[in-house]
């Protein structure tokens, strides 16, 4: 034991001589085809700094990575870096003075003013100190349409949810799934938010999300929502799918006719080698109220007790955050960069959709950012059971989500 | 002896019994194909779906023989499949279980068997009660005790480096899996432990401490060499168990050091584009082929080991 | 000095009292036979003289040393279980060398006992062989070498031959009492076979509910047992037992319409004086033939059953309401239904308090 | 000994005293110190935190301090997702405990018959077992596929109204949950009860022949109530493998469609790592344990209660 620890150490030391360079450990849960491929931007840029990119992929999905990540964490065993989605989920390993403060990085590379929203750098600010690294703005305000689908439907492409839903029996009549659909419970929750803001509109959203008004959950309003989910529902019924991917590859090769989904469906069409506006179409906010929500992914750096360690966890936060890597990141991820100041032009037409309205500013806050991380999965619960239970009407289920949000804090 | 017929005056009453095709036996094999049948399937279709290639799948059915046999798959779960940017399949982690499962199996049986003896030959009082915690310990679904480990596991480091004065972390260490795979495989070894030191015969310790023999040396050198049946299936049931273990192996190592199982869950759920089945079925069979190599190979000596250690309530 | 004193010893499982301030004093070299009935408590007496087992109140003495809280290998005993208890994986000579290794006797002193007790054993040949290799009378002699290469003078022995088939039995236990004779150590002896008790014993123990009832000679044992239970519980077969009294200055004892004259009897607890008991005849001092007449008690019986055994033949009949056995010569041709006339002294029988069941 | 003269017969080295009760033994308790600490700390330490908490409204992080009563269960049992988990355990519960058994004893009762090829039967039906329940779900999940499995095949020879797809029909997901935990623990039990039967004793069948019993009836009114403590051992097994479930529903169906598969281990788990409910996943787990102590109180009481070695 001594003996190993004498030669880390010595390693670290003679390291240390050479170029500030050092091994992170980051671990992330994106290994999609499209996600990785983004992933191996962030690995070759820091690479090239002289420092090592020691990637600790685990694959499932947050709900995999999470409990790993945190109790690693609390064990004393933190990884260097590690993806969460920023809002509320890192609040408490904050408050315990488990995480690296960014504040002087974010100050001397002037995130402040470059970051758009500012919404994003908001979430990773605890007491005036910034404590994580945004890396991409990830919006589910996205129907994703199959062209295929439609032409051998003999119906034109839809260009808003109405007509989606109004062209569903001939999609069924050719043979096609209207609407696609993962079973997981955060997609189904996700496309219920989808729904939400384009029926409901955004003022409700924000009625019952950030302000938690349950009346406005339980009210006539809401109450259309709950039929349209209803409606949708019955679309997807014939999609006995698990994975987000595997019903974005349903719309892929023309078996379905759409998925609701946000923007990292993109990365899919993008290796699947389609274009958008002539293999795909992609309608952001459903085509009806178009708007993004600005969610998305942060890095956060668990404090270390090594020096070293450290001044690579602030250049690689600093890395994440410079604009050639932004650039090749989010094109790769197909979410939309986080800094207001780059030029994507390199862009695709979904892209370029998604950055007008960002720079319209068109916004709105994710489900992430204003509820916690208990009432989304009791909203997940309650959407899981919805979608799959054709007998679970939309007047119970609204009653059960008004109870929620009554309890949410 | 040649079957020739003799005459014979007194011929015996009744049936011959030795007929191969009985209705008994019919019915008696009869059952034993078909539960067969049921336990071969899985490992049938993981067989065939590894060796076709994804066309084949996706317009086959599951059942049906690959057409064109390709071992891919095989190759690409051994080598090439993607985990984030890592891509070199499960290969990476065959060694990290080597390392992990070597430790991790020696010292939970030691200290499981010792258990056993003391508590079947060295009462005291209280090892009963410690005994039956200890049993309805293995109740208690691992996930529920996570969290309170990994802080025990802190603590623990941090109590050793305050004691050593070096900086000990058994958090993220091997030695933190182990001591964890000892804690959760002590409740069942422990009872077969006990249950088959109970049935030595007492005389024999008897006769041990009349020689004068303490505690070690009659561990060492009268039970030790008696137990081998019970420490084959104590050593089947830990290499089973810490082989196929995913979730203490992602908590407590690292990328570097993840076993094989994690990196198995990394490529099943690591879908690109669609599911690539016959991958998949690759990587499963590959995994559990050390498991199941030591199945094969100990037959019988497992069921002997079963009988010495579990016919004791 | 290595007799063995066992002081007001008392144990206890829990509630359950198993042995009860029981006190035995034995000599050197003396050979002590502890019998009973299955759980009388003899082999935990013999455990807690080991030390095998730890007593919750008294004393045990060995040569005069207060062992009572010492290790088993440190009492100077050895001791041969009934199973064998052989180390199955260790050689014969393993087995034998065991202990002493483990008392780090020098090596040319172990190489020089053990063949000393393989000699006396006679199981040179056996000394490389594993114990599943041996017959059930050749590993019971290992075990008996296990003990005898402690050269010590305590051996204790718990029930040594109940494993084995009876004539291997009669063989060894000859062998056990030549050993004794040469070695003339200090024996203790668990058995539950009385013959093995009557033959090797230079005192019987016996024992029942954790309490000695009695413990003398075999011959004093079996013709002046000192209760009731030892009368019925040795000899083979079974005392006969009359219930009645005793008369007015115990010249007579009544049972059902019988008379049977005590003069002469050796009473153990003053004169006899009236009361109900018991009256046991032993079945081998019935007698039958011409000497009949001379005999205090007389009577005519029908022979209901025989048993002819070879040496000697055994009669069932009834007498005073009671059935009644007794013992003639193998060479008395006896048939059921015979009418026959016995004659035996009850003066030489014994008398028990028909409620303490003490011997008068 | 026989020739000393006396003089050292009342040796110093004499301990006429009882020994201190702690050290007797000592050796024996030093060794049986990792025991001691697994059971006090790691499990009744671990347990007494984890219901200590399940009081506390703690959500990413434990906090002893934030007492809030009854609240968390209240919650708990008003929850649907946990009452179908209770529901769900109780169904796999008893009929895995039964079918095990079942299955379990028929094929050790079988391969007792001095059959040919016991060796291969007794392999074939063990290996599931060296597999986990991840690999184990998959598999299932596989052959289940209503598209490419049993359902698919069944309609392509021509029987279009064939359905089969447990997966997917939330009535009855569970049992096709069930399918699989039967496959991969089934082979165990029967090993164990294997084991059992052959430590029958032989004149048992001989005194049936000799009887004229059929050999069915030996076996349930003779042989099984012989083996009682095994089908105890059995049965402690399999109960410890229930309530347990989580990888196989994760890996099978992650408890859908919908929740129709969800389990109470899975209920725990989300809770307190997704959630970020702490007090909640508390609240659940210390259900699951009370649940294991009304089970188990009885049986270890009966087991282990009083007896001792004689």
């Amino acid at each position: 034991m001594n003996l190993y620890k004498a030669t880390t150490a010595a390693i670290a030391f003679c390291a240390a001589g050479a170029v500030s360079a050092a091994d992170l450990e980051v671990t992330h849960w994106w290994t999609s085809g499209g996600e990785a491929a983004a992933v191996a931007e962030f690995a070759k840029a820091f690479d090239a700094t002289g420092n090592n990119w020691v990637d600790g992929a685990i694959a499932g999905s947050g709900g995999t990575a999470r409990p790993i990540i945190v109790s690693r964490i609390i064990g004393g065993d933190p990884m260097h870096a590690t993806q969460l989605n920023h809002g509320r989920q890192a609040e408490e390993l904050i408050e315990a003075g488990l995480m690296l403060d960014l504040t002087d990085v974010a100050t001397a590379e002037g995130w402040a003013d470059t970051v758009n929203p500012t919404s994003l750098l908001d979430s990773c600010t605890v007491d005036g100190k910034i404590y994580c690294a945004p890396v991409n703005i990830h919006s589910w305000q996205w129907i994703w349409l199959s062209h295929q689908a439609y032409a051998d439907a003999g119906v034109d492409v839809p260009s808003n949810w109405d007509e989606f839903v109004a062209s569903a029996p001939a999609l069924e009549a050719a043979g096609k799934i209207p609407l696609a659909m993962g079973q997981q419970a955060w997609q189904s929750s996700g496309a219920f938010g989808v729904i939400n803001v384009a029926v409901g509109g955004p003022d409700l959203w924000n009625k019952i999300n950030v302000n938690k008004d349950a009346d406005a959950a339980a009210g006539p309003e809401m109450a259309k929502v709950f039929e349209a989910a209803a409606a949708a529902r019955a679309m997807a019924a014939n999609s006995k799918v698990q994975d987000w991917n595997q019903a974005t590859n349903l719309v892929i090769t023309g078996q379905a006719g759409g998925q609701v989904m946000g923007d990292w469906a993109q990365g899919e069409f993008q290796v699947a080698g389609q274009v958008a506006g002539q293999d795909y179409t992609c309608l952001p906010g459903l085509g009806v109220n178009e708007i993004i929500s600005t969610g998305g992914d942060a890095f956060y750096f668990p404090k270390q007790d090594d020096p070293e360690i450290e001044a690579a966890q602030k250049e690689l936060a600093k890395l994440l955050l410079s604009p050639e890597v932004q650039v090749n990141f989010n094109l790769k991820k197909g979410s939309l960069p986080v800094r207001g100041d780059i030029d994507l032009t390199a862009a695709n037409d979904c892209m370029k959709k998604g950055l007008e309205i960002l720079a319209s500013g068109n916004i709105l806050q994710s489900g992430d950012q204003v509820l916690s991380a208990d009432t989304s999965t009791q909203i997940e619960d309650l959407m899981v059971e919805f979608w799959n239970d054709p007998s679970y009407s939309a007047a119970d289920a609204q009653a059960k989500y008004a109870e929620i949000i009554a309890d949410a804090d | 002896m040649t079957d020739t017929p003799v005459a014979l005056s007194a011929a015996p009453r009744g049936t011959k019994p030795r007929k191969r095709l009985t209705p008994t036996n019919i019915m008696l094999y009869g059952t034993l194909f078909v539960a067969a049948l049921y336990y071969l399937l899985p490992l049938y279709v993981m067989m065939v779906t590894s060796l076709k290639g994804m066309p084949e799948i996706r317009f086959g059915n599951v059942f049906a023989p690959p057409v064109e046999i390709t071992f891919e798959p095989w190759v690409k779960a051994w080598a090439e499949a993607c985990t984030g940017i890592n891509c070199d399949g499960l290969s990476r982690g065959f060694w990290n279980s080597v390392q992990i499962l070597v430790p991790s199996v020696v010292i939970s049986i030691a200290i499981a068997s010792v258990n056993g003896y003391a508590l079947s030959l060295w009462k005291f009082k209280g090892s009963e009660v410690f005994f039956t915690i200890l049993i309805f310990g293995a109740f208690i679904p691992y996930q529920v005790m996570i969290y309170p480990i990994v802080i025990l596991l802190r603590e623990a480091g941090e109590g050793l480096s305050l004691i050593t004065g070096t900086k000990i972390r058994l958090m993220g260490s091997i030695w933190g899996l182990v001591i964890v795979h000892t804690i959760f495989g002590m409740p069942i070894l422990t009872l077969l432990f006990r249950n088959y030191f109970a049935s030595v015969p007492e005389e024999l310790f008897k006769a041990a401490r009349v020689d004068g023999a303490g505690f070690w040396q009659i561990y060492f050198q009268i039970m030790l060499p008696m137990a081998l049946p019970i420490f084959v299936v104590a050593i089947i049931l830990q290499v089973t168990g810490i082989w196929n273990d995913f979730l203490f192996g992602v908590i407590f190592t690292k990328p570097d050091t993840y076993p094989m199982t994690v990196q198995l869950n990394n490529i099943v759920n690591s879908v690109q584009g669609v599911k690539e089945y016959n991958v998949n079925m690759a990587a499963t069979m590959l995994t559990g082929l050390v498991p199941l190599i030591i199945y094969f190979a100990s037959g019988k000596l497992f069921v002997r080991g079963i009988a010495a250690g579990a016919v004791k309530g | 000095m290595t007799n063995i004193n066992v002081k007001d010893l008392t144990l206890e499982f829990g509630a359950v009292r198993v042995l009860d301030k029981l006190n035995i004093d034995i000599q050197e070299g003396e050979f002590l036979v502890l019998l009973g009935a299955s759980g009388c408590g003899k082999s935990t007496l013999l455990n807690c003289i080991a030390g095998l087992l730890d007593i919750t109140d008294g004393e045990i003495h060995i040569g005069g040393r207060n062992v009572t809280w010492e290790e088993p290998s440190e009492r100077g005993i050895g001791m041969v279980f009934q199973s064998y208890a052989l180390y199955p994986q260790m050689s014969v000579e393993g087995n034998l060398s065991f202990g002493l290794k483990n008392a780090k006797v020098p090596k040319p002193e172990i190489a020089k006992r053990v063949a000393r007790a393989a000699e006396i054993l006679q199981i040179e040949p056996l000394l490389k062989r594993k114990p599943a290799a041996l017959s059930g009378g050749q590993r019971q002699r290992v075990a008996i070498g296990r003990a005898l290469v402690r050269d010590v003078d305590v051996f204790l022995f718990d029930e040594p031959l109940s494993n084995l088939d009876a004539k291997l039995r009669a063989d060894l236990r000859v062998e056990l009492k030549l050993l004794h004779q040469k070695l003339d150590n200090t024996m203790i002896y668990v058995t539950h076979d009385q013959v093995e008790a009557m033959t090797l014993a230079d005192r019987i123990a016996i024992m029942r509910g954790g309490v000695v009832q009695q413990i003398a000679s075999p011959s004093e044992v079996y013709n002046r047992p000192s209760n009731k239970y030892v009368a019925g519980f040795i000899g083979s077969p079974t005392i006969n037992f009359f219930e009645g009294s005793i008369t007015d200055g115990g010249g007579e004892f009544l049972s059902a319409d019988m008379h049977f004259p005590l003069t002469g009897y050796d009473a153990s607890q003053g004169a006899l004086t009236a009361r109900p008991a018991w009256l046991g005849i032993r079945p081998e001092s019935v007698i039958t033939g011409t000497d009949v007449d001379h005999q205090p008690f007389t009577a005519e019986i029908t022979v209901e059953l025989v048993e002819p055994m070879g040496s000697d033949t055994l009669i069932y009949t009834t007498l005073a309401g009671i059935p009644f056995r007794f013992r003639m010569s193998g060479k008395a041709s006896v048939a059921a239904g015979d009418a026959l006339k016995i004659g035996f002294d009850p003066a030489q029988g014994s008398l028990f308090d028909k409620s303490t069941e003490n011997r008068l | 000994m026989a020739v000393t003269d006396g003089a050292d017969v009342e040796s110093p080295r004499t301990t006429t005293k009882r020994p201190n009760r702690l050290f007797k033994n000592m050796t024996a308790k030093l060794a049986a110190i990792p025991m001691i600490f697994t059971a006090l700390v790691v499990f009744i330490g671990c347990t007494v935190w984890t219901i200590y908490h399940s009081f506390t409204k703690s959500k990413l992080l434990p906090a002893p301090d934030k007492w809030v009563g009854l609240d968390q269960y209240e919650r708990l049992w008003s929850t649907r997702r946990w009452l179908v988990s209770i529901e769900n355990l109780a169904i796999y519960g008893i009929c895995s405990l039964v079918l095990s058994l079942l299955i379990g004893f028929v094929l050790a009762a079988l391969l007792d018959r001095k059959i040919r090829g016991e060796g291969v039967f007794r392999t074939i039906f063990l290996y599931p077992f060296a597999l986990s329940f991840v690999v184990t779900g998959l598999v299932w999940q596989w052959i289940l596929n209503p598209q490419f499995g049993i359902q698919g095949v069944v309609q392509r020879w021509g029987w279009e109204s064939f359905t089969f797809d447990p997966l997917n029909n939330p009535s009855i997901v569970i049992y096709g949950i069930l399918i699989a935990g039967i496959w991969q623990g089934s082979g165990f039990i029967m090993v164990i009860l294997l084991a059992g039967l052959r430590g029958i004793d032989e004149d048992i069948w001989k005194a049936s022949r000799v009887e004229g019993i059929p050999v069915w009836k030996t076996y349930i009114f003779i042989v099984v109530p012989m083996m009682r403590p095994i089908f105890v051992t059995a049965l402690v097994l399999i109960a410890a493998g229930i309530i347990k479930v989580y990888d196989l529903v994760v890996a099978q169906t992650s408890g859908g469609p919908g929740i129709a598969s969800e389990v109470p281990a899975k209920y725990v788990i989300e809770k307190m790592f997704q959630a970020q409910n702490l007090g909640q996943g508390f609240a659940a787990s210390t259900m699951m344990l009370l649940s294991v102590l009304v089970v188990l109180i009885p049986w270890a009481y009966l087991e282990f209660g009083g007896k001792g070695r004689d």
